[in-house]
């Protein structure tokens, strides 16, 4: 199959089989053209050249309707959910309970019991704009599930889940498997590709590579399969040198926009000099307290103290000026104007100062020489600053964010989320930059989901539960299983919590 | 280079387009009520810019479709519909008399300068004070807040007149206000006599002037930068630092600024007094003046040009050809109509591609965004 | 073809006023921005020409104008096109005149509703509305006091519905009033405004709380406002007076009368003289003396004896015995 | 308060709201499914000048009503073909019907009725009194004698919040207005959801104009609507898109537009007490009523990459 966007052929003459029962991985770096590739099966995008087969028939898809009809289902990349309707509306939808009425509560006892069966635990009378996105991923899930599909589809549906919630899905899927439902699987984690997958196709710039069996292949191989060269998995640092404390949080309370306490007295202290971990499950809490060091929510008791002084009720363009850089979590809805260009975009947090302006004018060029180094440095591809960012690929999305905080040489650097959905080439590159960052003696705050990132990079590790800090640890001696406790809220004196998600 | 032709070539060579078609059915219609349509369209054409008189009318009444037109293009740049332009065009235009008839002591040049500096005040205050406050920290809905302040508006300039003893009443059987200091009218847009006729004044540089420095502000300066960013996303401008509430507030008020000066040139330029009528709709006319032009400065001018031609053109067809005023506003709707399907063009090239059989690729040429 | 434009005298373009030989006598019209459905002045300044077309053979044309940037254009496109006589309808367009007027000294001008003097080509037509206004106030002033008519209550009130408070309206009212005060004086008038002369839901809305506050005749000078004013006082079984034209065809048994302006005759009688060759420039008033304005025949509501009483008053207004202000009382 | 005693206040509150309440329900139901609708004024319009023409003719205006509805059915589907389909600038277009609407009334009723309006003679709906309302006290002054169309209403906004909240097309219209492309890859049509919600939403303006020419009078006057289209708009934002909301901001709107008819004739300078149901709204806007968040996908067009 083809498909041409203006600028891109994101998929060129792309063939794929699917057999009956198996787990078919798609591997390939950001903007290989996996999702496309996915759309065009799920009737959402038309293919400019090629055909597919169902079942020895070859079938064509004016729209998902039709692929629906044909029994595919599909979990997409970036959420098809209404915000504004509930967990159990979004779920139902285009399948409803009842005749002309809208059964409401049929739909929600469905849910809750589908949501049961498949582990995913979620109040199915939540409103999504509500949820975290970690819970929004859940939702995206039983959404395929509830339509029974005859092949399945899911676009990264792993990205948000934490590792308990991606072995249910395993389970899932492997149930799926003996009953003879072939699954289509994207994933940029290649442990869990190899856990999982039958067969893997590698695509790259838009072109299929190869098609192998996974029994056998090292995660290694298999990486360098896609990327094309040799990728570094493991990072290897330095131990590191802590300097003076730059940033200090002192029983800080935060009120999300919901009104709700999501932090409730959190204090600890990053260096220049450390990477500072904060692990949690999502809705614990901290995206919101970064949010509050960031100025962008108002504390609502306690203190942060940056660099000595207290900073507590700037603004956020005077933390921005202090020295504070965020990479927030949702690149999309804050990191990025989609409709600006990366000109302007590279300058978002900067255009108040020189050279980008001088007197309230706009300097165009410094501006424009800026970005094009930006995007040289860091490799956004296409290499071109004219193009809005809402054209970029999710993870060159992610690069420009990165690399518009990273030069502005701050003296604390706050990344959340930072390689939520990208590939291996991509992780490689943004780990290797936060580690040169704290080399340089800057402090570094890293709030991830991933275990694994917080593990490989933080020299101390912080475990945030219901809004209290639970333990911080040193972050050489860490281990998975420790860390995993700490964030159900088992304190390190045995005491436990209740163990809340949102 | 060639995507900035081709730019031109969609920006204003689809609605021409477009309005090619709009033009062949109201052609239809009009032969069908019994009308010859090349008179009909040969008067419109010549009404609008036949001669050079009928050009400056033509122009003279694009002054205030541009001004206003302007204005309500800064506020969608920040997302912000002002549909209550009227309002703040009367009330602009109310302060521009106000200040017109008092101080004749005054020196031409500063009085007149003086004069629209409040017609921009007032405006302003009446965009940006009431509706820009209240949805910038109640959350209330500017469509509301600008069209009931228009009301309001109307009313109050209404009111400064009509009442027997009313703040701004000429003594005498009519109710209008005193005519501003000759010294105060504005200059013809040209020294020429046609121009003086036709009632175009310098007002068509003010203008033009204000086109360019929307254009600067918008896309060269700070400001325009933190407008834009508000407009298209107001968590990320949070995120950039910028101060959300206080750029609806202060993007409202530059929006009534425009109003308001487009009120004080038409008061200055053309009528010279508050009269105790208030049809003009401009605010409607210009919140599709700022649409068609894409929110682009300059094509507002375009824009609000075409529609001035529509007016005057319009009007010499009811007077050459006897085509009644109602069917001149059907045509114009059409027109706008059409205008607004530019894309209809583009979709029958493709539907025509399809019916070839040969053909495959048509979906890149539809080719929208995925919002 | 920028020949004409730079021509500034517009003499050489526009006609000469005793019209050529072979060409037409043309008229132009310039409506205000109310238009040929105003239920007033705009469509009877229309209905002058139109009868000046059949009658006279002369040749109209008009155009509705939309704002008042229009004026200028529309009258100066009349005169340049060589029309003999141009109409400029209301008195928003003094200024407008003024300036087209002075630029093409051959060209008649008739503006109605105004007072422009000194302009050799200017005419002006005022109707003395106050008076038809007083003979409808005194009528309904003398249907009050006379409660044996079926459907006048025990109140005695008298509801007006204004379009908007300009002169042409006020000018009504203000005679109105003062004629239903003079026969009967203790009298309570009530006026409410619409601010509008198209919302005749509001026409409505006004004269039902006039009714339902006693008023049981209503006086609407409100354009096509007037029309729902006219439609209440219907469904309230009261009765109504129309305004401008006889407006009977509304409601014939609930318009008991109208208060008629004869735009319609003066635009005629001007046009007419201008092609006769006795244009007079200057004012000129027309009033009950010379028709110019009335009121419409009664219908079988009206008592015969009131009918005389009016009449009598009408004559006391032609020789001067009673003089009708056009001002409201408190200006 | 002498006023808020006067029983014409009540019956010309529920009376003024009505030609307000339709086209804002009407509205509603075209935003929640994403067509951002201006051209209520031009609908308006047009059903109110078929009602009468066809009261008219056929002396029924039952069918008058219901050649409004197909009107103003028709020409919101000329709407929603531009809107939906060629994805035209929703607010342009609306400006097109609003000028087509009040040109194409004004000609057709200069060419069949004349300059002077259409036949007295039309038959106009009931006017009903139902004793069991009027005779309760308060109550009683808003039934007095109202149009059959105050009755249906009532009924709209009880059976559109039901068929918005509590149906399946309902719930799936509100899905296409929130994220097209969401509630397409669910195999939801997006454009033909889109093209119910405008076409109801068409429908119930052109009943609304009816309501003023043959509701409450029986003849058609050129620009009868007078802005009532943009009231409704803003009723509509008032009220959150919800039927009951648009329902109670006309009512907010017809009680100010009552209230100011009433106190009118004393000595208050007109021009001000005209203010009021304006200065009204926004106080009570920022007041009461507060944020108001449109549907996420309003005014967007719906291009599927296909
Ligand atoms: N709607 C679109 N319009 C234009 N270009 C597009 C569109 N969708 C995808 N592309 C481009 O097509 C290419 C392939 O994109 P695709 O989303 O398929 O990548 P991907 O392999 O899924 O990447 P990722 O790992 O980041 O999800 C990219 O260059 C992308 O920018
Ligand atoms: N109108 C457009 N023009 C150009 N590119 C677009 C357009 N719309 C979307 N894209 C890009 O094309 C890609 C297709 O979107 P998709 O949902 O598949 O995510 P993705 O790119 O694969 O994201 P990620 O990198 O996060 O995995 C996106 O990267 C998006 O940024
Ligand atoms: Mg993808
Ligand atoms: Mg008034």
């Amino acid at each position: 199959m083809t498909k041409a966007f203006p600028g891109v052929v994101a998929n060129d003459h792309v063939n794929l089989s699917l057999r009956q029962g198996e787990v078919h991985a798609i591997l390939g770096e950001n903007g290989a053209g996996k999702s496309t590739l996915m759309k065009l099966i799920y009737g959402l995008y038309q293919p400019d050249a090629g055909e597919i087969w169902l079942e020895g028939r070859p079938v064509h898809f004016h729209s998902p309707r039709d692929a629906i009809r044909a029994g595919i289902g599909m979990v997409h990349q970036h959420f098809m959910l209404i915000p504004a309707l509930s967990v159990a509306d979004n779920v139902v939808l285009g399948d409803e309970p009842g005749k002309i009425r809208y059964d409401r509560r049929e739909a929600i006892r469905r849910v809750r019991a589908l949501s049961e069966q498949y582990r995913l635990a979620i109040d199915p009378t939540a409103k999504i704009g509500s949820l975290s996105v970690g819970l929004q991923q859940r939702v995206e899930i039983l959404k395929a599930f509830y339509r029974k599909a005859k092949v399945l589809i899911l676009d990264e549906p792993t990205a948000l889940l934490t590792p308990q919630e991606t072995e249910e899905l395993f389970e899932v899927v492997r149930h799926l498997k003996a009953e003879g439902v072939p699954v289509l699987f994207i994933s940029h984690k290649l442990d869990e590709v190899r856990a999982i997958a039958d067969r893997v196709t590698v695509m790259r710039a838009g072109k299929t590579v190869e098609t192998v069996p996974v029994a056998g292949a090292t995660a290694q191989e298999l990486a360098n399969l896609m990327v094309g060269r040799d990728v570094v998995l493991r990072i290897d640092k330095k131990p590191a040198e802590p300097g003076p404390v730059v940033l200090d949080v002192r029983d800080v309370r935060v009120h999300g926009a919901d009104k709700q306490e999501h932090v409730r007295g959190v204090s600890f202290q990053v260096h220049g000099g450390e990477i500072f971990g904060l692990a949690g499950i999502d809705g614990n809490g901290q995206f919101e307290l970064v949010d509050a060091i960031a100025g962008l929510l108002r504390v609502s008791g306690g203190a942060v103290h940056f660099d000595g002084r207290d900073i507590t009720h700037l603004s956020p363009a005077d933390r921005t000026t202090a020295g504070i850089s965020y990479v927030p979590q949702d690149r999309q809805l804050d990191g990025l104007v989609l409709e600006f260009d990366l000109v302007e975009n590279t300058i978002l947090r900067d255009f108040r100062r020189r050279p980008f302006s001088r007197a309230g004018w706009l300097n165009r060029v410094p501006a424009l020489r800026y970005a094009e180094r930006l995007i040289e440095q860091f490799d956004v591809r296409p290499r071109n600053v004219h193009r809005k960012a809402g054209e970029l690929s999710g993870g060159n999305q992610q690069k420009v964010i990165l690399a518009r905080e990273v030069a502005r040489d701050p003296k604390l650097l706050i990344v959340a989320q930072p390689t939520r959905g990208l590939d291996v080439g991509a992780i490689e590159g943004i780990h290797r930059e936060l580690i040169r960052l704290r080399d340089e003696g800057k402090a570094v705050l890293l709030v991830s989901l991933e275990l694994d990132e917080i593990l490989s990079l933080s020299d101390r590790i912080g475990v945030i539960h219901h809004g209290e800090m639970v333990d911080i640890v040193p972050g050489d001696t860490a281990t998975r299983e420790q860390i995993g406790l700490l964030m159900t809220g088992v304190r390190p004196n045995g005491a436990t919590e209740e163990v809340t998600n949102a | 280079m060639n995507s900035v032709w081709q730019n031109i070539g969609r920006n204003i060579g689809m609605p021409l387009l477009a309005s090619l078609f709009a033009i062949v059915i109201g052609g239809i219609i009009v032969a069908i009520i019994g009308f010859n349509p090349l008179v009909v369209y040969g008067s419109l054409v010549s009404g609008a810019f036949g001669n050079l008189y009928n050009l400056g009318s033509t122009l003279s009444g694009a002054v205030p479709l541009i001004l206003i037109g302007l204005g309500i293009a800064i506020a969608f740049k920040a997302g912000l519909f002002n549909i209550g332009a009227d309002g703040q065009y009367w009330v602009g235009a109310m302060a521009s008399v106000w200040i017109g008839y008092h101080f004749t002591g005054m020196p031409g040049f500063p009085h007149i300068l003086l004069a629209l500096l409040g017609g921009m005040l007032a405006g302003g205050i009446w965009g940006g004070i009431v509706p820009g406050l209240a949805k910038a920290y109640l959350g209330a809905h500017e469509v509301i807040t600008t069209m009931m302040m228009s009301y309001i508006g109307i009313f109050l300039v209404e009111y400064m007149i009509e009442e027997p003893h009313a703040p701004m009443r000429q003594p005498g059987f009519f109710p209008q206000s005193p005519q501003i200091a000759t010294n105060t009218q504005l200059a013809p847009f040209l020294p020429l006599q046609v121009f003086q006729q036709s009632q175009l004044s310098v007002g068509l540089w003010i203008a033009l002037a204000a086109a360019v420095v929307v254009w600067i502000l918008l896309q060269r300066t700070t400001f325009g930068f933190q407008v834009r960013a508000v407009g298209f996303n107001q968590r990320a401008s949070r995120y950039a630092g910028i101060r959300v509430p206080l750029y609806t507030v202060l993007t409202l008020g530059i929006s009534g600024v425009f109003a308001g000066l487009a009120g004080g040139v038409q008061m200055l330029g053309v009528q010279y007094q508050l009269n105790d009528s208030f049809a003009s709709q401009y605010g409607y006319t210009a919140i599709v003046v700022s649409l068609l032009a894409r929110n682009n400065p300059f094509g507002c001018v375009i824009a609000g040009i075409f529609f001035a031609a529509l007016n005057t053109g319009g009007q010499n067809m009811q007077q050459v050809s006897g085509v009644p005023a109602s069917l001149t506003q059907v045509l114009t709707g059409l027109i706008i109509f059409f205008v607004a399907a530019e894309r209809l063009i583009p979709m029958m090239r493709a539907w025509v591609r399809r019916r070839r059989p040969d053909a495959r690729s048509h979906a890149a040429d539809e080719g929208g965004t995925l919002a | 073809g920028c020949g004409t434009a730079n021509n500034t005298s517009g003499g050489n373009a526009s006609g000469n006023g005793t019209s050529g030989s072979g060409s037409k006598f043309k008229v132009g019209l310039v409506l205000d921005t109310g238009g040929l459905n105003d239920h007033s002045f705009n469509h009877l300044a229309y209905l002058g020409l139109q009868k000046a077309e059949k009658q006279l053979g002369v040749q109209g044309e008009y155009v509705t104008s939309n704002s008042a940037n229009d004026y200028v254009p529309n009258l100066t496109r009349f005169a340049r096109d060589g029309d003999n006589v141009v109409i400029a309808v209301g008195y928003l367009m003094e200024q407008a005149v003024e300036k087209v007027a002075k630029e093409y000294p051959n060209t008649k001008f008739l503006i109605i509703d105004d007072t422009i003097t000194g302009y050799p080509n200017v005419a002006s037509a005022v109707f003395k509305t106050e008076q038809c206004g007083y003979l409808a106030g005194a009528m309904a002033g003398l249907m009050e006091k006379d409660k044996s008519i079926k459907g006048i209550n025990s109140q005695n009130v008298l509801g007006v519905v204004g379009g908007q408070q300009i002169p042409p309206v006020t000018s009504y009212i203000a005679g109105f009033e003062q004629g239903a005060e003079k026969v009967d004086p203790g009298v309570k008038v009530i006026v409410k405004y619409a601010n509008s002369f198209t919302d005749q839901a509001t026409g409505q809305q006004l004269a039902q709380d006039e009714i339902s506050q006693g008023a049981d005749i209503i006086f609407p000078v409100a354009g096509g406002t007037g029309t729902g004013s006219i439609e209440a006082a219907k469904d309230a079984h009261v009765y109504a007076i129309g305004v401008d034209a006889d407006q009977n065809y509304i409601a014939p048994s609930t318009v008991i009368t109208s208060a008629t302006k004869g735009v319609d005759t003066a635009t005629f009688d001007v046009i007419q003289q201008a092609q006769a060759g006795t244009f007079k420039s200057g004012v000129q008033y027309f009033d009950l003396s010379n028709n110019g304005v009335g009121i419409a025949p009664p219908n079988s509501a009206v008592p015969k004896s009131i009918i005389n009483q009016v009449n009598q008053i009408a004559q006391q207004i032609k020789n001067g015995q009673i003089t009708v202000s056009a001002n409201m009382p408190s200006q | 308060m002498t006023v808020l005693a006067n029983p014409q206040l009540w019956a010309g509150t529920l009376s003024l709201a009505v030609p307000l309440a339709f086209p804002a329900i009407g509205g509603t139901f075209s935003e929640r499914t994403g067509v951002v609708n201006i051209a209520m004024e031009g609908i308006m319009l047009v059903g109110a000048f078929f009602a009468v023409a066809c009261s008219h003719w056929t002396g029924n205006p039952w069918l008058g009503l219901l050649a409004a509805m197909v009107a103003g059915g028709l020409v919101s589907w000329m709407f929603a073909w531009a809107a939906i389909r060629i994805a035209a600038d929703q607010v342009v277009l609306g400006m097109a019907i609003n000028f087509f609407g009040a040109g194409i009334t004004a000609f057709l009723l200069n060419t069949i009725f004349g300059y002077n309006g259409t036949p007295t003679s039309t038959p106009a709906l009931p006017m009903v009194t139902f004793p069991a309302l009027a005779n309760v006290p308060v109550l009683g002054w808003f039934f007095h004698q109202q149009s059959v169309l105050v009755y249906l209403m009532l009924l709209l906004v009880i059976v559109s919040h039901w068929f918005l909240f509590h149906t399946r097309l309902g719930l799936r219209m509100r899905a296409v207005g929130e994220n097209p492309l969401a509630a397409d890859t669910l195999g939801l049509n997006v454009w033909r959801l889109r093209y119910t919600g405008v076409i109801i939403g068409g429908v119930l303006s052109a009943i609304g104009g009816a309501y003023l020419s043959i509701g409450i009078l029986n003849s058609f006057d050129v620009n009868m609507t007078d802005g009532r289209g943009y009231i409704a708009l803003a009723a509509m934002i008032f009220g959150k898109w919800t039927p009951f909301g648009s329902f109670g901001a006309a009512l907010l709107f017809g009680f100010a537009s009552s209230l100011g008819n009433v106190l009118q004739g004393s000595n208050v300078p007109t021009d001000l007490i005209a203010m009021l149901p304006y200065a009204l709204t926004i106080l009570a806007l920022a007041g009461l009523v507060g944020r108001s968040t449109a549907p996420a996908a309003d005014g967007i067009p719906y291009l599927p990459n296909r």
